[in-house]
C-alpha cells in the first residue's frame, strides 16, 4: 500500500486535433453503439459472429436438421460399408468397386459415412456441436461466476483477502490443469452427486473445465477491479454514503460487463478445445452420443481407408473455434477504447 | 490367459495402449527374402533357416506387464518369457493343430501320471544350469510354485491353478510367512531329490500338463527372489539373459546366455545373438516399421492396427505377409442372468434373435476380424459344434419376429430397458457396444453403454456381481481366450457356476446350472478325449440355449511377417507366432 | 562548436513555416488539424506557441520534427528547420536532423524516458547516433557534462542510475540534457512543464531560458498556458483550431490583445494577483448584468462589500467543522530490506473552518492537501487527531453511522472524466445518492435531479444521458449536481478546475461562486493553481510535504508571506506580464544562488 | 534483491505444499465422497486374484484404511526422508525424495519420473525455442508492417494456429506426413548426447507441431504489445534522438515488449515440463506427460499423485525463473518487488 499521490493529473488534452474532434462527433453516440459501429465494420469478425451464430443455430435445430438433410445420429448403414476395412464402398451394389476416397459423400449424405457403422456423418457432427458448445457454454458461465465474484471481491477489497484469492488464482494456473481433469473425470464413479450417464458427463465436463479455468477470468476482472477502484466515482459513491455492494454490484459491475462479455467470448473457443481434449482422451461423452473430439480419437484407425473421418470433425472444432476466436477478437478490438479506427 | 483386444486408434494415444497388451494374439512375422503367401505362416513355417546371429527386435505399444514369469498373466508374456526363464512343459514347436500340445521342456519326459489320477511326477533333464552356472533344482521349481500362488501376499499378477488344485497345500502361507524356512508346510508338491519334482492333487484333473506349461513353473533361487522386483532381473535358465536391469517402460535387451546347455533344450535353436525389446511404440508406428523391416516382431501379438489391416489387406502384394489365424478367443457379450428381466431365459433368447451378428462383426472389422459363431466354443478346440444354429437369422441379421415373441413370453412385450458395460478404452469393444445396441432397439430394447476402465472392469465392474446388480449392467461386453486349449480350460471360468467370484469374477453371465457344472467336473475328471469331446458339446449347446453369452466373434488376427524373420508360424497354443524358433536376416 | 556538414544559412531563419497544413483522415471525415499555418524562428529566437486542447499545436510540433511520419498524416505547405525541408527530406536526412539540428523535449517526463535504460545510456546513445565515430568514454564524459549543464547533482554518479530513480523535475532535466547532447540549433519544447509542479516548473522554465541565451538556440516552446510563456519568448503566436489567430512580440499581444480568442484566454485566465473579492464583485456583477435582475438573497448584494464584511461566515460561532491535529500514517514498502518505513501523508493539521467560509488549500504534489480532504470527509480514517463536524467527533465513527452525515458534507472531485460512472446514466449517477439515503420514489428522484441539471446550467432532457456525451466543463458540472443534491453544508473542492481548459475553468469556478451563494454553502478549495485559490478563497492554508505552513486570510497570505516556501511559490508562479515574469526569475536566480540548487 | 528472491522462494514453497495438499485430497478423498470404499480402491490394485484376503492384504500393503491425515503425512514424510515398504513379504527402501512405489507395477515412482524427464526437457526446450524465436520475430516484424500483406498473412496463420488443437495438428501431421506420404520418419526420442542429429530430426514434428500453437498465441501477443509499446512516449523520444528506426524497434520497442512475454513463456515452459500430455501421447513419446496419462488410466494414485506434484513443481520453478529475469529486463521491479 503506497500514500495516495497528490499529484494533481495535469494531463492535458492535447494528444492531436483527431482526438478533441472525434470525441464531440461521437458525443452523441453510446459506447456500446460505436463499438456495434466499428465492429460491423470488421468484416472478418463478422464473418466469425455470423459463423457463431449458425452453429449456435445448428446446435439448437439439431433435430430439425438432421431430420431435413440427414439421418438420426445413430442410426447404421452398414450396408454402404465396405466390411473388411470399414471404408465407405464406392457402389453399394458392388463391393468390388472399392471403397470410396471421398467417405461416401453425397447428397444424401452431405458429410459421408462413419467407417464400419456407416452413421451419417453430418447429423453426428451437428449433434456433437450440442455437445461441445453446450459444455463451452456451461463451463464459460461457471468461470465467468467464479471468476467475476472473486475477481471483483479481490480487486476491491484488497489486502489479505486479494492476497488469498490472487495466490488461489497462481494454484489454479500452476495446476497441470489437462492431467488434473482427465484424472478428476477417471475417478468420479457413475451415479456420483445423483448424477447418471451423460448428465453426470456433462456436468462433469462443465465442473471441471470452468472450476479450473475462473482464473482467467478471475485475473481479468481483478485487474480491471484494481483500476476502476481508484477512479474517483467509486470515491464519489462512497462519499455518497455507498455501501460496498452498492459499489461492487452498482457502481463497479456495469464497468465490468464489456471486459467480461469480451473476455468469456474468448474462453469460449479455449473450452471447446478443452472438452475436445478431453473427450480425445477418452474421458468425454458415453457412446453413441457422438462429441467431436470423441470422433477424432476414433478415427486415427481409419485414416488410411477413410481420411476424411480425421478431417472433419477436426475442421469442425478448428472452424468453430476459429469462429469464436474471430468474434472474440473483433468484439475486443470494438471496445477498446485505444483502437483508433 | 488374459484376453486383451488391442485398442489401436487410441494406442496412438497411449490411452489404451497402456491397456491393451493381449495374452492371445501373435506378433508378426515372416521369413526373410523369400516371401510367403496369404495366411502361409497359420499352417506352415514360413521362410525355415538355421541361420544364427543378428538382434531380433521387439517392440510393443504398451509397457511389457511384467517379466517375471510367476507374476504374469499374458500370453505373449508366456511365449516370450521362455527365452530366459524355462518352464517344465511347452506348447509343441511346430504350426497348425498341434502347437497345442504340451511337450517336455525342463522335464526329461511327460509326466508320470499315477493312476488314481491325482500325482505327477516330472524327472528334470540334466544339463539345466542359471546363468551363473549353477545348476536348477526341482527345488527352485516348488519355490517358483510357491511364490506365484501361496500366501496373500503371492504374486499378484499370475494364474493360482496351483493353489486350487494342490493337495495338502491349503494351510500353507507362502513363502514370506516363514523367513527360515519359505517351503516349511507347502506338502503339495515334493521334491524327493534334486532331479524330481512331484506334484499331488486334490483329486484328478486331466488337464494338469497345461498348467504345467505355465510359466510358474519357471525356476527361481530363493536367494534371488525379490517379490515384485524380481522382475527388474530374472535369474536365467534359457539361452538368453538380461543385459541390464528392466525397468517397466525402458525397454529390454536380452543377450546369450553362455551357460545354458543347448543339448539339454528341445524348444530353442536360439538363433539371435541379441533380442531387444522396445516399450510404449505408438501401434501404427509398429507396423510401419514391421512393414519397412525396420522391426521384427510386434511382442502384443495382437497384429496390425485397424489402420494399416485396412490399408494392408487392400493391398494384393502386402497381403502375401499377412496371416489371419483364429486366435482362439471368442468375443461376446456377457448375458446377465440376474439382472431383471434377463433373469429370464425367454428375455435371454430374445436378446439372442435380436441381435444383427452382420453388424457385429463388421465392429469387429469384418471377415479379416473373426467368423460369426454360431456356439461358444472355437473351432481349435475340442468341443467345437459347426452344425450347432439355435438363433438362425437370414444373413446373420437377426430374427426380430422370434425375439418380439420371446419378449412376448417373458412378459416384456415392446421391449424393455437394460445397461451394457464396456471398456471405454477399446474401440472396437465400443464399437461391438454401439452395434448392439442399434441392433436391441429394433425390437425395443433400449441399452444404455455404460463406459469403465479396462483396468478395473474385471475386478471391480463386470467382474464385480455385486456392481453388476447395483448398476443393472444387463450386459457387458467381454471375451476370453482360454489358459489351455481344452474345452475345460475355454468354459470352466466363464459359465462354471463355482466360478463365480465377488470380484475379479469372469463368469460374468453369472451363470450357475447345475447341469453344466456337473457335466464339466466330469469331464476334466475323466481321461477319455470321446467322453470328453461329447461332454463339451453338450455344455456349449446348454449355453447358447441359455442364452448367457451372445458371440460376436471367433476372433482373428491379421499378422504381419516382416521378410527378414525366419522360421515363422503361428502357434495356436499361445495364439500368436511361436517366438522361440524367431531367428532374423538383420544384422 | 559548429555541427558538421549540415550547410545551413547562418543568415537564414531557423524554423520556417509556410502554409503547413495537417490532416487526419478519419472515419468522420478528414480532420484538418492545422489549417494554413505560417511562422518563423531566428537562429537564438523564442517563439511561444499557445492554444488549447485540439488547436493544433502539439501537430504542428511533431510535425517540425519529422514525427509526423509514419502516420496517416498527410503535410502540405513548407517546413524547413535550418534550411532543410522537413516534408521533403528523406528520412535518413531527417533522421540525421533530429537531435543534432533540432532538439525536442515532451510533455511527461515520467514516460519520456524509457524505464529499462540507464539514462548515461540513453543520454550516450543520442550523442554516438549523431557522432558515430565517437568513443563510448567520449559520449559517457558529454552525458555527465550535460547533466551537470541542467543542473542534475553529483552528475558522474547519477548517469548510471535508472529514470524511475528521479523525480519528475529531474526526469525533465534529464530529457533537456538528452537534447542537448548534440548542440541543436532548435530547441522544440512541448507543454515541458505542464505535469510538473510550479516551483519545478518555474525552475525548468529558468533552464531552458538560461540555455538559449547560453547556447544560442532557437526556442520552440509550446503550451496551453500563456502565463507559462510569457516570461521566456520574444514572440507567441496563438492558435485556435489549426489556425493562427493572432501573432506577434509577447508584450504586444498580452497588452493589446487584438483577435477576440486571444482577449478571451487573456480574461480567463486566473490572476493572482486579483483578490477574492474582486473577484466575488465581478461575478456577482456579471450574473447580475446576465440575468438582468439582481438575483442574490438579500442582504448579499454589496457587489463591492470586502469580505469580512460580507456576513456570511462569523468567525465568532462556533466552527461548523474543527480538524484537530490530525495526521494520516501509510505504510511506505520497498527500501533495501523489503521493510515497510511509516510515511505521514498528513502531519499534525489544524483549522476551523465556519459556516459559509470557503478555506482554500493549495500545496504542491505530496502535500498532503488531497489526503486531507479525504480525511474530512471520512473516505481516510485519520490515524491521529480529530475531525469534528458541527461539534461531533467524527473521526473513527464507522461507515453506516457516517451515512447520514455523508448528506451534510460532498466533495467534487478533481477529474470529471473519471469521477463519474461511464455505465451509468448522468440521471442515475447524481440520483444515487437519493437512492442511497433511502429515497424510493423514483419520479421524486427524477425531478429533483432534473432541477438541479437546470441549475448547474444543464438540460433537464440530459437525464438519461451517458457521461461520455457531455464535454469535460459539462461533467465537472455534473460532479457539482451530484455534491449538491443532498443538500450539504460543507462541499469539499478537490482541484475542481485542473483538468479543464481556461475557459471552462473560469465557467466553472464561476458556477462555484454562485452556488456558494444560492446555496449557502461552505467550501474547502483544495488546489495547486495559487491564483485559483486566491481568487474563490476567504482564508489560505499553505501545505507542504504534510503540514500547513502558513494559514491566513487569502489577501495576507498573497500579499504578505510569511513563510518562505509560501513566497518562492509566489514568486514561481508564472505571471502573464513579461517583465514582471522576468523580474521573478532575476529574483529566483537570487534565491537558488543563496541556497543552491534544488529541484 | 535477496530479499525479493527469498520472498519469492518461500511464496513458491508455500505454493507446493498447497498444491500438494490439493491434490492429495483430491485424489484421495473426493472418490470417497462420491462413494468409493476402501475395498473397491484396494480391488484396483490387488491383481488378478482379487479373492477377500487378498484385497485385505492390499489394504494394509497400501494403507488404504489409515485415516488420510496419516496417509498424507507418511507421503510427506517420504518425500524428504524416504520410506520404507514391504511387497511381497520383502521389505524395500525408497530413499528419499520418495514419493512412493505404483500400485500398479511396484516401481518407485521418483526414479520413473526423472528417466523420464529427458523427453519432456528435450520436447519443452526444442518446442520452447522454435515458439518464442518464431512468434516473436514474425509478433515484431508484423507490428511494425501493420496492415501489409505480411501482417495480415502471418496473423491469419497465428489466428488458424490458435484455434488448431495440438491433437488435431498432431493427428494430421502423423496421419498424413509420417504414414501416408512418409515425408517424416515417425518421430521418436533419441537421447541428445547420444545423437544430437537424431535427437533433433526425431523430435521435429512434435516441436513444431507443439510450438505451433505457442507460436501463434506469441506472435499475437508479440504484436499487440510492440504495438501498444511503439506508441509509448519513450519510442518518441528515441525518435526524437535520430536514432535508426531498427534501433528504435529492436532496442527501445521489443525490450517492454518482451518483459510480459517473457512470464507468459516462463509459464507455458512450465507446463510443458509438467507434461505436454497431448503432444507425448499424439507422438508416443514416453514422457512425463504419456507416463501421467498411462497412471490415470491405471489409476495409479501414487503416480498420478507424483507426476502431478512434478508438473506443479516445474511451474513454480519456471515463475520464479520468470521473477529473475523479471528483475534483470526491468529494473523497476528491483526496488520495487
Amino acid at each position: 500500500m503506497s500514500a495516495p499521490s497528490d499529484a494533481p493529473e495535469k494531463q492535458v488534452e492535447d494528444s492531436g486535433a483527431a482526438a478533441g474532434q472525434k470525441t464531440s462527433a461521437a458525443a452523441n453516440r453510446s459506447l456500446r453503439q460505436i463499438a456495434w459501429q466499428r465492429f460491423r465494420r470488421d468484416k472478418v469478425a463478422m464473418a466469425g459472429a455470423i459463423v457463431v451464430l449458425l452453429l449456435i443455430a445448428m446446435a439448437v435445430l439439431a433435430p430439425l436438421l438432421t431430420k431435413l438433410l440427414g439421418f438420426p445420429p445413430n442410426e447404421f448403414h452398414q450396408s454402404l460399408m465396405d466390411p473388411l476395412t470399414g471404408g465407405a464402398l464406392k457402389d453399394p451394389d458392388d463391393p468390388a468397386a472399392g471403397i470410396d476416397p471421398w467417405g461416401g459423400m453425397s447428397a444424401e449424405h452431405l458429410l459421408g459415412l462413419e467407417p464400419v457403422t456407416g452413421r451419417d456423418m453430418f447429423s453426428r457432427i451437428v449433434y456433437g456441436a450440442q455437445i461441445s458448445l453446450l459444455v463451452a457454454f456451461g463451463a464459460t458461465v461457471l468461470c465467468v461466476i467464479i471468476g467475476t465474484v472473486l475477481g471483483i471481491v479481490a480487486g476491491y477489497f484488497g489486502g489479505v483477502t486479494d492476497t488469498i484469492i490472487s495466490r488461489a488464482m497462481d494454484i489454479f494456473l500452476a495446476f497441470p490443469l489437462l492431467l488434473f481433469a482427465i484424472a478428476l473425470a477417471g475417478v468420479i464413479p457413475d451415479g456420483a452427486f445423483g448424477l447418471e450417464g451423460n448428465a453426470l458427463r456433462v456436468g462433469l465436463l462443465i465442473f471441471i473445465i470452468g472450476f479450473f479455468n475462473w482464473p482467467y477470468i478471475g485475473r481479468i476482472v481483478r485487474g480491471q477491479t484494481l483500476t476502476l477502484k481508484e477512479r474517483e466515482f467509486v470515491e464519489a459513491a462512497r462519499s455518497l454514503g455507498a455501501g460496498s455492494g452498492h459499489i461492487l454490484f452498482r457502481e463497479l459491475l456495469p464497468n465490468l460487463i464489456t471486459p467480461i462479455l469480451v473476455y468469456s467470448t474468448l474462453l469460449i473457443p479455449t473450452n471447446i478445445i478443452f472438452e475436445a481434449s478431453l473427450s480425445f482422451l477418452g474421458v468425454g461423452i458415453n457412446p453413441p452420443t457422438p462429441s467431436w473430439g470423441g470422433m477424432l480419437s476414433d478415427s486415427l484407425d481409419f485414416y488410411t481407408t477413410s481420411p476424411h473421418f480425421v478431417i472433419i470433425p477436426g475442421l469442425a472444432i478448428f472452424i468453430t473455434v476459429l469462429a469464436f476466436n474471430l468474434f472474440g477478437d473483433g468484439l475486443r478490438d470494438a471496445f477498446d477504447p485505444r483502437s483508433s479506427d | 490367459m488374459e484376453l486383451r483386444k488391442s485398442a489401436l486408434g487410441l494406442a496412438a494415444l497411449g490411452v489404451s495402449s497402456a491397456l491393451l497388451l493381449s495374452a492371445c494374439g501373435g506378433g508378426g512375422s515372416d521369413g526373410g527374402g523369400s516371401a510367403g503367401s496369404y495366411d502361409q505362416g497359420t499352417t506352415e513355417v514360413v521362410n525355415a533357416s538355421e541361420e544364427s546371429g543378428g538382434t531380433l527386435r521387439y517392440a510393443i505399444s504398451a509397457n511389457m506387464e511384467s517379466t517375471d514369469p510367476g507374476n504374469t498373466y499374458y500370453g505373449y508374456v508366456w511365449n516370450f518369457s521362455r527365452y530366459y526363464a524355462r518352464t517344465l512343459l511347452t506348447y509343441s514347436p511346430e504350426p497348425g493343430a498341434k502347437s497345442t500340445e504340451p511337450v517336455p521342456d525342463m522335464a526329461a519326459e511327460m509326466p508320470d501320471i499315477s493312476d488314481d489320477g491325482t500325482s505327477y511326477t516330472v524327472k528334470l533333464r540334466d544339463g539345466l544350469t542359471y546363468e551363473d552356472g549353477s545348476a536348477v533344482t526341482s527345488e527352485d521349481i516348488k519355490y517358483a510354485v510357491a511364490r506365484s500362488n501361496f500366501g496373500e501376499d503371492a504374486l499378484p499378477n499370475g494364474p493360482r491353478y496351483f493353489k486350487e488344485l494342490l493337495a495338502d497345500s491349503d494351510d500353507y502361507e507362502g513363502v514370506n510367512a516363514n523367513p527360515s524356512d519359505p517351503l516349511a508346510g507347502f506338502d503339495g508338491i515334493e521334491t524327493p531329490d534334486d532331479k524330481t519334482i512331484v506334484f499331488h492333487l486334490k483329486k484328478p484333473f486331466a488337464d494338469f500338463p497345461y498348467v504345467l506349461v505355465q510359466p510358474q513353473t519357471a525356476p527361481v533361487p530363493a536367494d534371488s527372489d525379490k517379490g515384485q522386483q524380481y522382475q527388474q532381473h530374472v535369474v536365467s535358465s534359457g539361452p538368453y539373459k538380461f543385459e541390464d536391469d528392466w525397468k517397466p517402460g525402458s525397454g529390454l535387451t536380452l543377450v546369450r546366455n553362455e551357460e545354458w546347455n543347448a543339448d539339454s533344450d528341445p524348444i530353442r535353436p536360439a538363433l539371435p545373438d541379441r533380442i531387444t525389446v522396445e516399450e510404449g511404440v505408438d501401434q501404427n508406428e509398429i507396423d510401419q516399421r514391421l512393414i519397412n523391416g525396420e522391426l521384427d516382431v510386434d511382442l502384443g501379438g495382437t497384429g496390425l492396427g485397424p489402420a494399416k489391416k485396412g490399408e494392408i489387406l487392400t493391398d494384393e502384394a502386402a497381403k502375401a505377409n499377412v496371416d489371419n489365424p483364429e486366435t482362439g478367443a471368442l468375443r461376446y457379450v456377457a448375458v446377465n442372468t440376474e439382472v431383471e428381466p434377463l433373469d429370464d431365459e425367454a428375455c435371454r433368447q430374445a436378446v439372442m434373435y435380436a441381435a444383427d451378428h452382420n453388424s457385429l462383426q463388421r465392429a469387429w472389422g469384418g471377415a479379416a476380424g473373426g467368423e460369426i459363431p454360431n456356439d461358444v466354443i472355437p473351432p481349435t478346440i475340442k468341443g467345437h459344434d459347426p452344425d450347432l444354429d439355435l438363433y438362425p437369422s437370414e444373413d446373420d441379421k437377426g430374427d426380430l419376429d422370434k425375439a418380439e415373441a420371446k419378449l412376448e413370453e417373458c412378459g416384456e412385450d415392446g421391449g424393455f430397458e437394460t445397461n451394457l458395460g464396456v471398456r471405454s478404452d477399446r474401440p472396437t469393444e465400443v464399437a461391438a457396444a454401439e452395434a448392439l445396441q442399434a441392433s436391441l432397439k429394433r425390437v425395443g430394447i433400449e441399452v444404455d453403454i455404460k463406459q469403465y476402465p479396462s483396468d478395473s472392469f474385471t475386478n471391480t465392474q463386470a467382474g464385480s456381481p455385486d456392481f453388476v446388480h447395483e448398476n443393472e449392467l444387463g450386459l457387458n461386453v467381454y471375451g476370453w481366450i482360454p489358459d489351455w486349449p481344452t474345452g475345460y480350460g475355454f468354459l470352466s471360468y466363464i459359465v462354471h457356476g463355482d466360478n463365480i467370484k465377488d470380484a475379479g469374477n469372469s463368469n460374468v453371465s453369472e451363470l450357475d446350472d447345475e447341469q453344466i457344472n456337473d457335466m464339466l467336473d466330469q469331464a476334466v475328471e475323466t481321461g477319455d478325449e470321446q467322453e470328453q469331446e461329447r461332454l463339451y458339446k453338450e455344455v456349449d449347446r446348454r449355453v447358447m440355449e441359455a442364452g448367457a453369452i451372445l458371440p460376436i466373434v471367433f476372433e482373428k488376427s491379421v499378422l504381419y511377417r516382416p521378410e527378414n524373420l525366419t522360421n515363422v508360424y503361428f502357434s495356436a497354443g499361445y495364439a500368436m507366432y511361436d517366438y522361440m524358433p524367431l531367428g532374423t536376416t538383420n544384422q | 562548436m559548429t555541427t558538421t556538414g549540415t550547410g545551413q544559412d547562418a543568415a537564414g531563419p531557423a524554423v520556417l513555416v509556410q502554409d503547413l497544413s495537417i490532416t487526419f483522415p478519419t472515419m468522420d471525415g478528414d480532420v484538418h488539424a492545422v489549417d494554413g499555418l505560417s511562422f518563423e524562428v531566428a537562429p537564438g529566437g523564442a517563439l511561444g506557441i499557445v492554444g488549447e486542447s485540439g488547436s493544433g499545436k502539439s501537430a504542428t510540433s511533431l510535425a517540425l520534427m519529422g514525427l509526423h511520419r509514419g502516420t496517416r498524416a498527410r503535410i502540405t505547405g513548407g517546413l524547413e528547420v535550418v534550411g532543410t525541408d522537413m516534408v521533403s527530406a528523406s528520412d535518413a536526412r531527417i533522421r540525421q536532423m533530429r537531435g543534432n539540428d533540432i532538439a525536442m523535449v515532451f510533455q511527461d517526463p515520467m514516460s519520456s524516458l524509457h524505464p529499462q535504460y540507464t539514462i548515461g545510456n540513453q543520454l550516450i546513445e543520442a550523442y554516438r547516433t549523431h557522432r558515430p565515430k565517437s568513443t563510448r568514454a567520449e559520449a559517457k564524459a558529454r552525458a555527465v557534462e550535460a547533466l551537470d549543464r541542467v543542473g542534475i547533482p553529483e552528475p558522474t554518479r547519477r548517469v548510471n542510475s535508472y529514470p524511475h530513480e528521479f523525480s519528475g523535475g529531474m526526469r525533465q532535466r534529464v530529457v533537456i540534457a538528452m537534447a542537448l547532447m548534440c548542440d541543436p540549433k532548435v530547441l522544440l519544447a512541448d507543454e515541458p512543464t505542464t505535469a510538473l509542479d510550479v516551483t519545478v516548473q518555474a525552475q525548468i522554465l529558468d533552464l531552458l531560458d538560461d540555455l538559449r541565451t547560453e547556447l544560442g538556440m532557437a526556442l520552440i516552446l509550446v503550451s496551453h498556458d500563456l502565463a507559462v510563456v510569457a516570461g521566456s519568448v520574444d514572440e507567441v503566436l496563438v492558435m485556435q483550431k489549426g489556425k493562427a489567430v493572432e501573432r506577434g512580440e509577447v508584450r504586444k499581444v498580452l497588452a493589446e490583445p487584438e483577435h477576440p480568442y486571444t482577449q478571451a484566454l487573456l480574461a480567463a485566465v486566473p490572476r493572482v494577483e486579483v483578490s477574492r473579492a474582486q473577484r466575488r464583485a465581478q461575478v456577482r456583477a456579471d450574473r447580475a448584468a446576465g440575468e438582468g435582475r439582481d438575483a442574490a438573497p438579500a442582504g448579499r448584494t454589496g457587489a463591492t462589500a470586502l469580505p469580512e464584511a460580507d456576513g456570511s461566515w462569523n468567525p465568532d460561532t462556533d466552527p461548523l467543522l474543527s480538524v484537530d491535529n490530525v495526521r494520516m500514517r501509510f505504510k511506505v514498502r520497498g527500501g533495501m530490506m523489503g521493510k515497510s518505513t511509516d510515511f505521514y501523508a498528513v502531519d499534525g493539521v489544524s483549522f476551523d473552518l465556519h459556516k459559509g467560509e470557503t478555506l482554500g488549500v493549495v500545496g504542491e504534489s505530496g502535500s498532503g492537501k488531497s489526503t486531507l480532504s479525504r480525511m474530512v470527509m471520512r473516505l481516510l480514517e485519520p490515524t491521529e487527531g480529530k475531525v469534528l463536524f458541527e461539534g461531533r467527533d467524527i473521526t473513527h465513527i464507522s461507515e453506516r453511522k457516517l451515512r447520514p452525515l455523508r448528506r451534510d458534507v460532498q466533495m467534487v472531485f478533481q477529474n470529471p472524466y473519471s469521477s463519474l460512472n461511464p455505465r451509468l446514466t448522468i440521471g442515475d449517477s447524481i440520483g444515487t445518492a437519493l437512492r442511497v439515503q433511502g429515497e424510493s420514489d423514483g419520479k421524486l428522484i427524477k425531478r429533483r435531479v432534473q432541477e438541479l441539471l437546470e441549475r448547474v446550467g444543464l438540460e433537464p432532457l440530459h437525464y438519461n444521458r451517458f457521461p461520455h456525451a457531455f464535454s469535460g466543463g459539462q461533467r465537472q458540472r455534473i460532479a457539482i449536481a451530484r455534491a449538491l443534491i443532498l443538500r450539504p453544508k460543507l462541499v469539499i473542492c478537490d482541484e475542481p478546475v485542473s483538468a479543464l481548459d481556461v475557459s471552462t475553468q473560469d465557467q466553472v469556478l464561476r458556477l462555484l461562486s454562485e452556488l456558494q451563494d444560492d446555496f449557502d454553502l461552505t467550501y474547502i478549495f483544495v488546489a495547486h493553481d495559487l491564483a485559483v485559490v486566491r481568487q474563490v478563497s476567504d482564508r489560505v492554508a499553505v501545505m507542504k510535504k504534510g503540514r500547513v505552513v502558513e494559514l491566513s486570510d487569502s489577501d495576507s497570505v498573497y500579499e504578505a508571506p510569511q513563510d518562505e516556501y509560501t513566497r518562492s511559490l509566489l514568486n514561481a508562479a508564472p505571471v502573464l506580464d513579461p517583465d514582471e515574469a522576468r523580474e521573478h526569475r532575476a529574483e529566483r536566480v537570487r534565491l537558488r544562488a543563496g541556497k543552491g540548487e534544488a529541484a | 534483491m535477496v530479499t525479493y528472491l527469498l520472498r519469492r522462494l518461500g511464496a513458491g514453497v508455500l505454493l507446493l505444499a498447497i498444491v500438494t495438499l490439493v491434490t492429495f485430497l483430491i485424489f484421495y478423498v473426493v472418490p470417497r465422497m462420491a462413494g468409493q470404499t476402501v475395498q473397491q480402491l484396494a480391488t484396483m490394485y490387488v491383481g488378478k486374484a482379487p479373492t477377500e484376503e487378498a484385497i485385505q492384504a492390499t489394504i494394509d500393503r497400501l494403507n488404504l484404511d489409515q485415516p488420510i491425515a496419516l496417509q498424507f503425512w507418511e507421503f510427506i514424510k517420504g518425500i524428504f526422508v524416504g520410506a520404507t515398504y514391504t511387497f511381497g513379504g520383502r521389505e524395500v527402501v525408497c530413499s528419499a525424495p520418495c514419493f512412493g512405489y505404483s500400485f500398479q507395477n511396484y516401481t518407485e515412482v521418483f526414479p520413473e519420473i526423472v528417466n523420464r524427464l529427458p523427453v519432456t526437457f528435450s520436447m519443452a526446450i526444442g518446442a520452447g525455442v522454435i515458439w518464442l524465436v518464431g512468434g516473436v520475430s514474425v509478433g515484431v516484424v508484423s507490428a511494425i508492417k501493420k496492415g501489409s500483406i505480411f501482417d495480415r498473412l502471418s496473423m491469419g496463420l497465428a489466428l488458424a494456429g490458435v484455434s488448431l488443437p495440438v491433437f488435431f495438428t498432431g493427428l494430421l501431421s502423423l496421419a498424413f506426413l509420417v504414414h501416408a506420404w512418409g515425408l517424416f520418419d515417425t518421430p521418436r526420442y533419441t537421447p541428445f548426447f547420444q545423437d544430437p542429429i537424431a535427437w533433433a530430426t526425431g523430435l521435429f514434428l512434435p516441436w513444431v507441431t507443439l510450438a505451433f500453437l505457442h507460436a501463434a498465441q506469441y506472435a499475437r501477443q508479440t504484436r499487440a504489445g510492440m504495438l501498444e509499446t511503439m506508441g509509448e512516449d519513450y519510442i518518441r523520444t528515441a525518435r526524437a534522438k535520430g536514432l535508426a528506426e531498427w534501433k528504435v524497434i529492436l532496442k527501445h520497442g521489443l525490450r517492454p515488449t518482451l518483459t510480459p512475454i517473457v512470464t507468459i513463456f516462463g509459464l507455458d515452459i512450465g507446463l510443458v515440463l509438467g507434461g505436454a500430455v497431448l503432444t507425448e501421447t499424439v507422438f508416443s513419446l514416453n514422457g512425463i506427460g504419456r507416463y501421467a496419462v498411462q497412471a490415470i488410466i491405471s489409476q495409479d494414485l501414487p503416480v498420478i499423485l507424483g507426476v502431478t506434484l512434478f508438473g506443479a513443481f516445474f511451474v513454480v520453478v519456471c515463475n520464479l525463473i520468470v521473477d529473475l529475469l523479471y528483475a534483470w529486463v526491468d529494473p523497476r521491479v528491483r526496488v520495487s518487488g
